[in-house]
């Protein structure tokens, strides 16, 4: 029985870590192949957070419950908290969708 | 577990490529966030193969100067407005 | 096995710093700098320092291309 | 009262977490610290975490937490797999458009939350937000008819509901 548990706690732990391995080589040939500046975005926000979250699932399996897989925890939500914060503030680096604020008025520009 | 960390190494060396050749500043900003990212990854994994649980504590500082740096960096490296009324 | 990791780091370590000083642009060679320092936050551990490796985040990823960069804006815009 | 005791229990939590033990002095010196941040801090950090309807209803609104947690985790996920199914083609083709939507939120916080939530969704990204006329700008990675678009802003408006029952 406990063999088992082993097992299939192996079992688990290869797959997380295999799915991780794919999002993070699809992160680096998106980011080479891809043309735009705001498709190489969607590469650099999606499939980097998917591999971060697998490969740190992968780790609170390996490790079960104690203070370091807690850690692990904090670790991960500070990470998806922040990289969407991240890749706003590069999108926003250059204004150059055609978008103009609506704080400054067209008189404003013309100075 | 070693193989993994060789992998990951790999692909930050393949990532770099975007840094040494990238058009303009926001895509090497881009590149850069996600070879830090990477590297945290590999931190994280290298205490699990030394099985020190003190390093976890480096990746954890790790990971907030890297967040406080890419803000510093779109703060202050971004050209003023045209109108120059840029905050 | 460890061995091969230890070169490949290092490799990856000489490649960032020949681009951080041939490159024209100035906000090129700030911007590689966080890496160099993590490459060296990578090595320590590896080393088996982890004091070594908790000052040498704070200083070179945190501070150091903090005042770099500002020093930059200062100057030329 | 009932902020500065909120305040204090989750930063001895926190201060638990990163001591890695539990042993007596640890306990001492935790209370310490955190009872200085739970005096100095708890009316800032409660002015910025805005909650529906306060701190009543505990229970339910960690159950509706956990489910927008849950809800991120699989949206994550979903998208990767159809990004990295780009990446991996012989010839990449998008067909990108950049869309405005209207949103009826108000409080700055849940705008911020939707904002992380369009982020993650699948293959839109949030790239900056109208104050005066209560729009987002997103970015599309692949639409290639309108009754697409009316599809995939129909899903954001599933994400709208999910988050005005927590804040807002």
């Amino acid at each position: 029985m406990i063999d088992f548990i082993l097992s299939i706690r192996q079992l688990f732990v290869f797959i997380f870590f295999i799915t991780g391995i794919y999002f993070l080589l699809s992160t680096a040939v998106g980011l080479i192949r891809f043309p735009n500046l705001y498709t190489r975005l969607h590469a650099g926000s999606k499939c980097l957070m998917a591999g971060g979250i697998s490969v740190f699932m992968g780790c609170i399996v390996l490790e079960g419950i104690s203070f370091v897989s807690l850690k692990l925890i904090v670790i991960m939500i500070f990470l998806s908290i922040t990289n969407p914060v991240t890749i706003h503030v590069i999108a926003s680096f250059d204004n150059n969708y055609n978008l103009i604020p609506k704080t400054y008025t067209k008189e404003d520009f013309e100075k | 577990m070693l193989y993994l960390i060789l992998v990951i190494v790999l692909t930050a060396i393949l990532t770099f490529y975007r840094v040494i050749k990238g058009p303009s500043l926001p895509d090497r900003l881009v590149a850069m966030n996600c070879i830090g990212v990477m590297f945290l990854l590999v931190l994280v994994l290298l205490s699990f193969y030394f099985e020190r649980k003190i390093f976890i504590d480096v990746a954890l500082v790790y990971g907030v100067f890297l967040f406080i740096n890419v803000l510093i960096m779109a703060k202050y490296l971004r050209k003023p407005w045209k109108g120059g009324v840029g905050d | 096995m460890i061995d091969i990791l230890f070169y490949l780091l290092l490799l990856f370590l000489i490649i960032t710093a020949f681009f951080m000083v041939f490159t024209k642009d100035l906000s090129n060679s700030v911007i590689t700098l966080p890496l160099f320092g993590a490459i060296l936050v990578i090595i320590f551990v590896i080393l088996q320092a982890p004091g070594v490796a908790l000052a040498a985040a704070i200083m070179t990823v945190g501070l150091t291309t903090a005042f770099f960069v500002i020093t930059i804006n200062k100057t030329e815009y | 009262m009932r902020k500065k005791l909120l305040t204090f229990i989750l930063t001895l939590a926190l201060w638990f977490v990163f001591a890695g033990h539990v042993s007596i002095q640890v306990f001492f010196l935790g209370t310490i610290i955190s009872s200085f941040i739970s005096l100095m801090m708890a009316e800032n950090l409660f002015r910025l975490i805005q909650l529906k309807d306060g701190t009543k209803d505990f229970p339910k609104k960690t159950y509706d937490i956990f489910m927008v947690i849950i809800a991120f985790i699989y949206d994550v996920f979903l998208s990767a797999v159809k990004v990295s199914r780009h990446a991996f083609e012989i010839k990449p083709s998008f067909s990108p458009r950049i869309v405005r939507i209207k949103t009826s939120l108000k409080n700055s916080n849940s705008i911020a939350t939707l904002a992380s939530f369009i982020t993650f969704t699948q293959g839109s990204l949030a790239l900056d937000f109208d104050h005066i006329n209560n729009q987002y700008v997103i970015h599309w990675i692949d639409v290639h008819s309108d009754d697409e678009e009316e599809r995939k802003i129909a899903r954001i408006r599933k994400h709208l509901n999910l988050i005005a029952k927590i804040v807002d």
